[in-house]
């Protein structure tokens, strides 16, 4: 399909519908909003599910609840919504229903602010939600990534019966940019769905679908079998992008709006003819520890820019484990860092280098 | 090549739409593009504006500090975004609404009696192209036909019937960006 | 008539909406009649393979090991939420919820009058035994005025704690609610009208009439600190005043007024 | 009058005592002698003069499901009923 | 005062109201519940406010509203009931009222069980609500010390206008043990709340508690604010206990009950002649980083010992940096590994010791 | 008389528990209003200084802005519970909150509703435009049948998004309600009528009576597309029928039959 | 009759118009020759005849009260009043 | 040293003030000591436990797989626990309520009446202090006159009549603890 031009919202929403996505819950939410509002007017066109909500709690038990009788569903919110559906998800990773959840962030904490913000990391990469769970987590740039991933995320959340999060933030949301959307997928019919599903016992046992284990030992061989789930989605997952990184003395690390920008300041900086590479996470969860290892073992420092006061650094110090050093530059609050401040940034850090 | 413009105004003035007019001609022209627009709770008080990015490379931040043109259609625009335009950027003021001058002297001014001249037209809503053709003309960097043809594709059914307005506006507005800013 | 022609037949057994084993609830805990009395309507509709539960959080959490159907376990209270998930996008499938007074009027208050407000087309079987059981004896929602509880140590205080909800009484209010009844467990009479309730409020579901629930005055021997038949003597004389027993909104399709 | 008997069956009754305050006839009595496999005293149906009706109103009561109610009826309309 | 046998849920209970706690804002959960029985005996005693609200969502945003008149004020729950306070937990952070929160951990995800389990340290360390925020975050390991964080809560809490989370698990809020309370202190006067709480704007500028900055730029400027605290709550507020580390070859690195029980392995281990040290670390955030990476200047390897499946190992790593090999023995699921059990890591651990 | 013995004098002016700075309401919006009548009810009560609002998340966010005195900005929904918190720790304070349809209606239905059901001793000032004003127009809960909505594009549908919700009627069931009216803005003498109301609720308060609550019909002229005078006409055609105005429940102690 | 006046703050007014449609006197109109410092047309009483009675009634509906309301009163018994 | 006990019966059996009893016994004799108890819906169905840990010397883990004494006044608890004594460990029967022998050969089985025995005392509430009057006099970590002590400031007001049959009821108990479990 030719490329139209395409507000980050209605992208992944379309997105979502094309990938075969037969039911939405969800609320409003700024930056999130288009999202369901382009659902409320496609999803029933289409004889598919839309619903508003009277809250995310209630958005993501709907979800739970869809996700239960075996039907690709989603919701999308923003920050303080996704907040609120912290129980929810601890709950459908406990009973391993596929769910995809994109969440648009914004500037926080508390009610903060509607800008563009990556303030959500740990949140969302770490398990925002009560127990020993991690959600796969895929963090777009372009709103053509965030089309792709958006379809990709559903297969995933199938695959390994497990939530996927889109994790995108303001820009992303409410920008408009040329893009292709894919091909529409026909949505699965009643009895294709998965033997899982609950669909009512007919002609064959109950299905049950619970996050409770009473017994901590069945419990804990639950969680092993999630864990296990982990490995697989570790060894087989891992997506990330890289720019320039080959004679690459200065790495710079960047997801998301942050890595698209850094993008610009990195090629700025090649002009310049400074030695610098990218490296930008695109699945959060699973982390591409080891790739950004074995840069490590070439360049001379890190950077890391977040939109966030320091976020994912964690997890790239956690890969390059003192190899060099690993600088940050943060922005909060809703403010979008410009290029000519990342190059800055690069600058100074490769003034440092030894 | 990368040019950044702000289009901003009152709600309903149409300001997002000529950004998004610009966006597709830059689309089917081969050109980069990137629009944002305010969101939220600036809708209250009603402005409404959005930043467009026009490149021959791929876009980094879509949102800018120092835009390299913009077009204010109402007062609130003009105090918010005269400071900020680039040295030697483009400023285009809808004068029927904005019943003060620029102050700055080291950027390139267009007034532009947009309401007049859409009035003259017939249809006061064509404000916003009357100011896009201006500002386009100066800058350049998408032609009129461009612009026009992008028009074509994207009017919404309900206006079709004023296509040929629209780019008689942008016409006008173009004369004006021929205009000496001084004798303005 | 002789022995000779006479045979003996089977006038009741345990229901086959029920699995063959026994539940975690106290003794004479009336959770169980609601249990038999919802899977014999099921038994007697038919509709057992097209019938999914959703349990609640409370003590009957592991209803989804007692009921012989598929089922859900919700979080506290998110039952009719994820029920309107699940009825969605499931449209000809029956859903219910079985739901405690803790987990519905609660926690659940806003799901619970969302989905009534909708005209969500679920049944609710909602439990109010004026206490939560589950997690040893505190203060519901349903509490009566004075009622000890752990979290009451001297009475239900009205001026600090506020009045009991009356969730048929409120639920009624709502356009969407088509069946809303409350009826009581304790004893032989009372337990053949709850019965013929549920089957009413399955039927509305089928018909699609919207939203049905049916409130049952139950008992917690347990926490109330009671012998079961004490506890039974409890609801009819405290309970029945306070919630009073009836038909809040029964839909004109059947018969009502209302709706 | 219709004949009837009820089997209790101990892998579910709870000893709630629930059904020997209801049967009209007073034929259930808890059997002090022995446990069930859980541990408590089991109901049990004393009924020498075999007055049972089969009415099942105890089986209607017992939040358990653990009595299973039988009556004796001409061959011709034997169907099963429920409570 | 002389030492009293004390269940662990009434102790931080009781501990609270002598540390001049004026109002409780709960909903019950398993196994936090006999906190909140106990306020509702005690608080209406003492003429304190008690109240069970209707849910965990509301008793934190009662909390929100308590806290912003000035009064000490406490929530508690457990895991599911956690996860529903993270909107107004970070609203809280946003607005910079004092809390105190005690979560009494049990087996997840979802509904998953009531025992024991120490499966959110993520969720409450790194931040579980949105935004760039952290609350102070105490790990007792013995009754005595619950009660003793528990009063110390109340004063960083308002020492640093910040959330403190008091984070145990089901076995300390159920055991009973010999401990001491302290002395009653006395409730303030309504006069004496601080000059910016909501008290009535008598005589003065009106006082506003909101976590809103609709101007990206404003908000920035607040979260560098939030930074700026949290750098002086890391140069001060770093706890944590060591035993027999002088000459230890192995460090055994566990928090609260997980610690309790390492340490009586550790004890073993001397007795068996290794040289075996334990560091418990109390505070978790601020996490004592330096301390940790000194001791791995002296020791051959780490042990991490959880209640979970690996979350404050991660922050282990990064403060060993790589110096020595980090190794880690979970439980989960409510599973409390028993001290032999531990033993037995420990021995394999010292085997790998080079 | 002559000219001489006459003063001008000031007959009205912005209330002082207003602060002097404009508003971010849209031009003509109601919401602008019902600030103005809240702030001078508290100035004819005189006790600026010893009431304390709860601002919600919608378009009145920024209202501690514009109310010259102690605020606080509560989350989404959320505002009764924080008001609880306030108000039982500060009983001798005036604690209101102020809250959109969205705000109170969906995502805080539940803290609204036991606020009543405790008898929450706290006024509520509950602005209902049909609308989520400030998310750019989606359907609330109350939005009417049929209307259209940036997530009703063909307008609301019952069979789908179900029924208005009514609060009043819903919250005047609780027995902790004290004063629950319902009042709109749509004209001068309507406008009169929702101040004396306020005043009430205020009184009610005081007293210690209860929970109370001012439902105001407001208008959203930006989102419901037409102009400020529109929309006052669209309040009193397609809102009052479907909200009717009216007091549903006053306490004996100020004369009502209820409570 | 009572005379008055009244002042609209071109710094609040935001050119809604609602009080043109309710003063009696029909002495509202908008400014079209000028704007507020936030862009609007704002509101001015035209009242050459001096028929402005002080009623308030444009102030009662007005949502930024923009307006403030003067009227001549014997000096004995002026007081303050409020919509 | 370091005994773990566990205590097991219905709810209401006195099972859990049995172990509190101990604990405080032990906390009054410079002891350290942890009382565990069940907790949630392991209540529902009725049966209530609590393990006891007493030791010279800090205590770790309250909880145990393996306890070196067991305690059970019912069914359940005695299918529950008896597989899992120490080898050489004691377990204490209430054969009032337990109407089947264990089965383990390799521990040490103290079978009480204890209802019965209660009973003669004319308190059946008694029952749990016999249990643990025999127990403990097997088990020799603390004497009745230290638990006696314990119960004396510990009984509940309105129990404090019981006192002098509380003492009995262990003293009672304590003689079986003698017997020689064959024979039993
Ligand atoms: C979010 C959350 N909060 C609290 C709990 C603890 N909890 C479990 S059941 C229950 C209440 C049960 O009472 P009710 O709903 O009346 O059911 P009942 O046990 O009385 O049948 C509570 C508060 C929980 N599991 N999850
Ligand atoms: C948890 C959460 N969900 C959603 C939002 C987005 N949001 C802000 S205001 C609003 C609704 C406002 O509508 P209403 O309460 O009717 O107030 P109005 O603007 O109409 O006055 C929503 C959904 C939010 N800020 N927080
Ligand atoms: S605790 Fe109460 S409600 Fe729960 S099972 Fe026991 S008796 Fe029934
Ligand atoms: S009612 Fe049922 S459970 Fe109760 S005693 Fe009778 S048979 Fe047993
Ligand atoms: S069937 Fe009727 S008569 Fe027979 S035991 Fe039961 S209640 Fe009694
Ligand atoms: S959006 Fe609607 S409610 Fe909000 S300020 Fe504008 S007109 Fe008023
Ligand atoms: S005060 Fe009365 S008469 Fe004067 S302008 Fe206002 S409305 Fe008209
Ligand atoms: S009502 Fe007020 S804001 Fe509107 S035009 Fe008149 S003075 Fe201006
Ligand atoms: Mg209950
Ligand atoms: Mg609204």
């Amino acid at each position: 399909m030719p490329k139209e031009l395409l507000k980050g919202n209605v992208a992944f929403a379309e997105a979502a519908i094309r990938a075969g996505c037969e039911a939405y819950f969800g609320y409003p939410i700024t930056p999130q909003t288009e999202a369901l509002e382009h659902m409320s007017l496609r999803m029933p066109e289409l004889g598919r599910v839309f619903l508003q909500a009277e809250s995310e709690v209630a958005a993501i038990n709907m979800v739970y609840g869809a996700a239960s009788a075996g039907v690709r569903v989603m919701s999308s919110s923003s920050s303080p919504g996704v907040s609120l559906m912290m129980e929810g998800l601890s709950y459908i990773a406990g009973s391993e229903v596929p769910v995809v959840l994109v969440d648009i962030m914004r500037g926080g904490p508390g009610l903060g602010n509607i800008a563009p913000s990556q303030g959500d990391y740990n949140q969302i990469v770490k398990g925002g939600g009560h127990g020993d769970y991690r959600p796969i987590v895929l963090a777009p740039a372009t709103i053509q990534e965030l089309i792709d991933l958006t379809v990709l995320a559903f297969d995933l959340a199938e695959k390994y019966r497990a939530i996927v999060v889109v994790l995108a933030d303001g820009s992303l949301g409410q920008m408009m940019e040329p893009a292709e959307l894919p091909k529409m997928k026909p949505v699965r019919t009643f009895s294709e769905r998965p033997e899982w599903a609950l669909t009512g016992a007919t002609g064959r046992d109950p299905n049950v679908i619970s996050s409770i284990y009473i017994d901590p030992n069945e419990e804990e061989v639950f969680n092993l079998k999630l864990m296990e789930k982990q490995r697989q989605i570790e060894a087989q997952e891992k997506r990330w992008r890289v720019v320039e990184t080959d004679d690459a003395e200065l790495l710079v690390v960047a997801f998301g709006t942050a890595g698209r920008i850094a993008q610009s300041s990195v090629s700025m900086a090649r002009e310049m003819g400074l030695k610098v590479g990218l490296f930008r996470p695109i699945s959060l969860y699973p982390f591409p520890y080891d790739a950004i290892a074995n840069l490590a073992e070439n360049v001379k420092r890190v950077l890391v820019v977040e939109m966030n006061g320091g976020q994912m650094v964690d997890d790239v110090r956690l890969a390059v484990e003192g190899r060099v050093p690993v600088g940050f530059y943060g922005r909060m609050g809703g403010v979008v860092p410009l290029p000519d401040e990342v190059l800055e940034q690069i600058e100074q850090a490769y003034k440092q280098l030894t | 090549m990368k040019t950044e413009i702000i289009i901003s105004g009152f709600g309903g003035q149409g300001a997002l739409f000529a950004g998004q007019l610009l966006a597709y001609a830059a689309l089917e022209n081969g050109l980069e593009v990137t629009w944002f627009p305010s969101y939220g709770p600036e809708m209250r008080g009603g402005t409404a504006h959005c930043t467009v990015i026009l490149s021959d490379q791929e876009i980094g931040s879509p949102v800018v500090k120092n835009p390299s043109a913009v077009i204010v259609m109402n007062i609130p625009s003009l105090e918010k975004y005269e400071p900020l335009v680039k040295k030697d950027g483009i400023l285009v003021v809808n004068t029927s609404l904005v019943d003060r001058n620029p102050g700055r002297k080291d950027i390139q001014v267009i007034l532009v009696p947009a309401n007049e001249i859409a009035e003259e037209l017939g249809e006061k809503r064509l404000a916003n192209l009357v100011l896009l053709g201006a500002l386009m003309e100066r800058l350049g960097t998408l032609s009129l036909e461009q612009i026009g043809a992008a028009l074509k594709l994207h009017i919404p059914e309900h206006r079709r019937n004023l296509l040929e307005a629209n780019l008689k506006a942008m016409a006008r507005g173009a004369k004006l960006a021929h205009a000496d800013p001084a004798s303005a | 008539m002789t022995e000779a022609n006479l045979t003996e037949s089977l006038i009741y057994t345990k229901p086959g909406s029920l699995m063959p084993i026994g539940t975690h609830y106290c003794p004479g805990c009336t959770h169980g009649i609601a249990h038999r009395l919802v899977a014999e309507v099921i038994d007697e509709m038919g509709v057992r393979e097209h019938t999914i539960g959703i349990a609640p959080v409370g003590c009957a959490v592991f209803a989804y090991n007692y009921f012989n159907m598929d089922f859900a376990e919700a979080a506290h209270g998110r039952a009719p939420a994820m029920a309107t998930g699940l009825k969605r996008v499931s449209p000809d499938r029956l859903v219910f919820t079985y739901q405690g007074d803790g987990d519905l009027a609660s926690i659940g208050a806003a799901e619970i009058l969302h989905a009534a407000g909708r005209g969500e087309n679920i049944t609710v079987v909602f439990i109010n035994n004026a206490i939560y059981g589950m997690t040893g004896g505190q203060m519901a929602p349903t509490t009566l005025p004075g009622q000890r509880t752990t979290s009451t140590p001297t009475g239900r205080d009205i001026e600090v704690h506020g009045f009991p909800l009356k969730m048929c009484e409120i639920l009624s209010e709502l356009d969407g609610a088509a069946y809303i009844v409350r009826r009581s467990l304790h004893n032989v009479a009372n337990i053949r009208r709850a019965k013929k309730a549920l089957r009413q409020a399955f039927e509305v579901q089928q018909q699609g009439l919207g939203f049905s629930m049916v409130e049952l005055l139950s008992s917690c021997p347990t926490n109330w600190g009671v012998t079961a038949e004490e506890a039974l003597v409890w609801i009819e004389e405290h309970m029945i005043p306070a919630f009073p027993l009836g038909d809040y909104k029964v839909h004109s399709a059947i018969g009502g007024q209302a709706g | 009058m219709a004949k009837g008997r009820i089997v209790v069956n101990e892998d579910l009754c709870k000893g709630c005592e629930l059904c020997t305050t209801v049967c009209p006839k007073n034929l259930i009595h808890m059997a002090m002698d022995h446990f069930t496999p859980t541990g408590y005293h089991p109901a049990m149906l004393v009924d020498p003069a075999k007055d049972c009706t089969g009415c099942a109103i105890c089986a209607v009561i017992c939040p358990d499901a653990a009595i299973t109610v039988y009556r004796w009826v001409s061959a011709s309309k034997a169907e099963p009923a429920t409570a």
